[in-house]
């Protein structure tokens, strides 16, 4: 059942974007409390570590059938595990893609790039951040575009993914001179500035992970 | 890091365990982390709290008649999740509806915020009222907003006494919001708290600093300050607090809670002094309590709480509470 | 050292500045340093308790109905002196004679001694009940002998209602003694306190160890021991107590108590873990306090009491107490 | 009013002996806290201060008239002042001594050391501790014994109340390898040993502050 380049992710390759996800949060999870501790309450490793384990052992006792429910499943177990400011978001995040895949059983460059711009205006809706406030949408919302681009422009599933992953780690270390306007880091005032952004840097691993997880499957 | 624990990623589950077996007058929902009243008083409103843990007594030790219904408890300082919250009010509302208090961190604001959104889609009318009261924080629109404190236990204890004696959501969301408005908080760390999971303290405060204005998850505050004699940092406090807010002309209700970490002993001491400059600038006050309230881990340090009392909320004050922190006529 | 102090010496005077603000329900002798009930019960047995600083709640926060009459406060981890407490029992004693509760300390036993003698001149009958609970120290009366520690917060509040009563001064010091004799205490330290007048650690404790056994002024217990996890230091508690006294077959009344520098949370975990200990070995706890009761200043750790009640000594625990620190019923 | 080498102690002599006693533990104040520290609770320094301090305050306020009234003056403002083990036990031996020496103007050495041998009973009898036990009384009791003997040969004051303050010296050191069987010390078992006792400590000193206070005004 390996993918093969022909332009759709399947539950499979979804399936592989989630453990390849929680594999890289596992490994990064310290330096994100880290950077949560400079200008946050230092949880956030510890926070999102904790939903992509959940994640991980619920698609595996509970293999979902089509993308949606495979989205859906994954925005659940993230938003009832993580806690926090990022559980609520990358919950949302995911149970928009869900809703607006459907039951699809695979997912074309096209249909996954609007479904991650839902996705994102999900995020912004719940937590009505701008970009420029230093939050996760500022690795987000340019991965976002980044991808409808693509799409628009028909370029290949994997390349696509790849100007995603490489807009979002763009969009996350402009999140360092910010200063932070929402979430825990805008009690800082100033002070916020001269930080990466933790919820930023998670994104980029989320995004970088599909591109990862895709490229490895096709090969 | 020493700390009487197990496992870091264990410390709430296994705390939880002892608060069951302490109190048996609480149900404790282990798989969904509530705290709840054993037996919920049917027709009344339900109060339902939480947020991260590493506050206690806050919220669970404000569980029971006369304060909450039920607290949900997050990880250590990490917001509760919506399924948490709902299922409280699934096991705790009885047709009366449920208000939700919330402190005013992005994390509980978002959390409370979908499961606000599934209980009603479960028929469950939900109100919430949200404390910023830390005027160490700007407030502004267009950021994250004052963040909410102590004012959150006084909040819980008058609107508990409200439901309890029957008064409709609207009401006890009204008298919630009035005291949310009318209360203010300032705190102060000596040290840093340090988290289980991380096993280091989260900021560095050297021996002869302070860090005026602090949050209680360990956010900065207004100013690093030399360390100074209680007695002034009793007057930055009172004075930060009263020039936010006008506590003249009112009966006040005063809470000076300890961080965790500092003993009872300098909190009175403190609390001497913030009572002979609120005399001095002519404030009466009302009500007074003094010991660890909202915490911060094992944080040296404390917070001040002036809350604009009226009769009404001196009288649902004085009622019967039947905590585990907080008890009286009852 | 840092603290929420203004100066070393003034600690106690000041502290009891914030003691008279917030308790508006007691009287504060600043000259002799003692807290009392504002308006003393006739006829009733006296409850007189006392000893150093730095242990609060002990013994102030338990001044009021249904516990101690007054309470002398001495100098941090010092005994308090006889005219303290002498002006204590004139201030309180109605007539019916007064009990002392003391800690078995040589300063506390020393100085109560003195104040016997004094207060029997006066014409005021006094019994004492000296409690020496710490199954930490090898008993010996070679020795100065078994330190008084958590037990204490249990005969005041048994005894006192004894007192609250009616119960005369022999009976309420026959409860008192049954309540020593039957109550035993360990406690753990995971640093050491600091003294406000030296300002800096009592003793040494290396991050990775612990005083298993401490007294409540930083005296040393059994073992230095390497730091453990919370359910191993629970059975070492429990074993300890286990280990020299009977507990079977009578309800129990256990107090997991802070030592002042460990947060609540903590607290109910270490609970959690010795419920279940004490579940395993057939022991039936019918009430628990779990909390700040007796301190040591900041020191991080815990101690445990266990007291083989029986059906009297439940009934006075039940009974209305109405104080800073302990309230119910009431 | 400076005494004279006539072998008798003056109510001036007293108050020089109280004054000296205050100066020399306020001096010492830190390092008994420090021995306190070792083997008791770190307050004996501070404790004792607060007592030499309250005497010499109130004797300045209130001077007595005779050798009785300074000596149960010195001790009440002890016992109420100082606290802990030591504050009743310094209390009984200055209050003993009073009751021993009653309304004297003067004190000879034979008063004087029998005075001193009634402090030290009341200390032996309220604290119940022995020779040997690691307290005070190991400093005391030789210092009484030194006392009586050169009373009963007839010495000079000052040479007398010089061996006494040798035979306190001597006491002193001899608690070092002591296992302390009395007081807080006490519940170190064996770790008490290879500790010098505070409250011994602070003995000698009183004993050696009569002793320069009764040198410097005769010499
Ligand atoms: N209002 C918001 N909108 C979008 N993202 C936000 C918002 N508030 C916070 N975040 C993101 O959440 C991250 C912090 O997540 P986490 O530490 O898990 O939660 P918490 O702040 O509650 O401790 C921030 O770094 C930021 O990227
Ligand atoms: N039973 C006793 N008899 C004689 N001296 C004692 C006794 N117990 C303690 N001491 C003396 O008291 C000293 C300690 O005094 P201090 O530190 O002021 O009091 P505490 O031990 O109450 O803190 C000890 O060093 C010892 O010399
Ligand atoms: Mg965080
Ligand atoms: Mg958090
Ligand atoms: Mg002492
Ligand atoms: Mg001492």
């Amino acid at each position: 059942m390996t993918g093969t380049e022909d332009g759709r992710l399947t539950v499979d390759d979804l399936t592989a974007w989630m453990l390849r996800f929680d594999e890289r949060i596992a490994a990064e999870a310290e330096h994100l409390t880290e950077l949560d501790s400079a200008i946050g309450d230092a949880d956030h490793g510890t926070n999102i570590a904790r939903g992509t384990g959940a994640v991980r052992r619920r698609l595996a006792d509970a293999p979902p059938g089509d993308a949606g429910a495979l989205l859906k499943s994954s925005g659940m177990a993230l938003v009832s595990t993580v806690g926090g400011a990022s559980g609520s978001l990358y919950g949302t995040l995911f149970l928009e893609m869900a809703k607006s895949v459907g039951p699809a059983p695979e997912l074309d460059t096209a249909v996954l790039a609007d479904a991650f711009r839902a996705g994102v205006a999900g995020v912004v809706a719940r937590g009505r951040a701008e970009p420029g406030d230093k939050t996760m949408v500022d690795a987000l919302q340019p991965a976002a575009e980044a991808l409808s681009v693509a799409a628009a422009g028909g370029r290949p599933l994997l390349e696509s993914l790849r100007a995603a992953a490489a807009a979002a780690a763009v969009g996350r270390d402009a999140t360092i001179p910010l200063v932070a306007r929402k979430g825990r880091a805008s009690y800082l005032g100033e002070r916020s500035a001269d930080h990466l952004d933790p919820g930023a840097t998670s994104a980029a691993i989320l995004v970088q992970a599909l591109a990862d997880a895709r490229s490895e499957r096709v090969g | 890091m020493k700390k009487l624990i197990d496992a870091p990623s264990e410390v709430l589950a296994d705390a939880l365990k002892g608060v069951a077996a302490a109190h048996p007058e609480l149900a404790v929902d282990f798989a969904a982390r509530v705290v709840a009243r054993a037996t919920p008083k049917p027709g009344k409103v339900a109060l339902i709290s939480g947020g991260g843990s590493g506050h206690e007594p806050l919220h669970s030790g404000f569980v029971g008649p006369g304060m909450l219904d039920a607290a949900c408890a997050g990880e250590v300082f990490t917001s509760p999740t919506p399924d948490q919250m709902l299922a409280a009010a699934q096991t705790v509302s009885t047709g009366a509806g449920a208000l939700f208090i919330v402190k005013n961190y992005t994390g509980d604001v978002l959390n409370f915020e979908m499961a606000a959104e599934l209980a009603d889609a479960e028929g469950i009318a939900v109100k919430t009222v949200l404390v910023a009261d830390d005027v160490a924080v700007e407030d502004s629109t267009w950021t994250a907003g004052r963040r909410g404190v102590g004012t959150t236990v006084l909040v819980e204890k008058i609107a508990g006494a409200a439901a309890e004696e029957g008064a409709d959501l609207d009401a006890v969301h009204a008298v919630a919001t009035r005291v949310a408005e009318n209360g203010r908080s300032m705190g102060v760390a000596l040290t840093s708290a340090t988290l289980p999971s991380v096993g280091k303290p989260s900021f560095d405060l050297p021996e002869d600093e302070i860090e005026m204005g602090v949050g209680i998850h360990g956010e900065p505050g207004r100013t690093r300050a030399p360390l100074a004699p209680a007695s002034e940092i009793a007057d930055t406090l009172v004075s930060a607090i009263l020039a936010d807010h006008d506590f003249t002309g009112a009966p006040v209700i005063a809470m000076l809670s300890g961080l965790g970490g500092t003993p009872l002993i300098e909190l009175y001491l403190v609390y001497g002094a913030v009572a002979s400059l609120l005399e001095q600038r002519g404030i009466t006050v009302a009500r007074v309590l003094v010991g660890d309230y909202i915490t911060s881990l094992d944080m040296a340090g404390c917070s001040l709480t002036l809350l604009r009392a009226d009769d009404e909320m001196l009288r649902l004050w004085d009622a019967p509470v039947s905590t585990a922190a907080l008890r009286w006529g009852a």
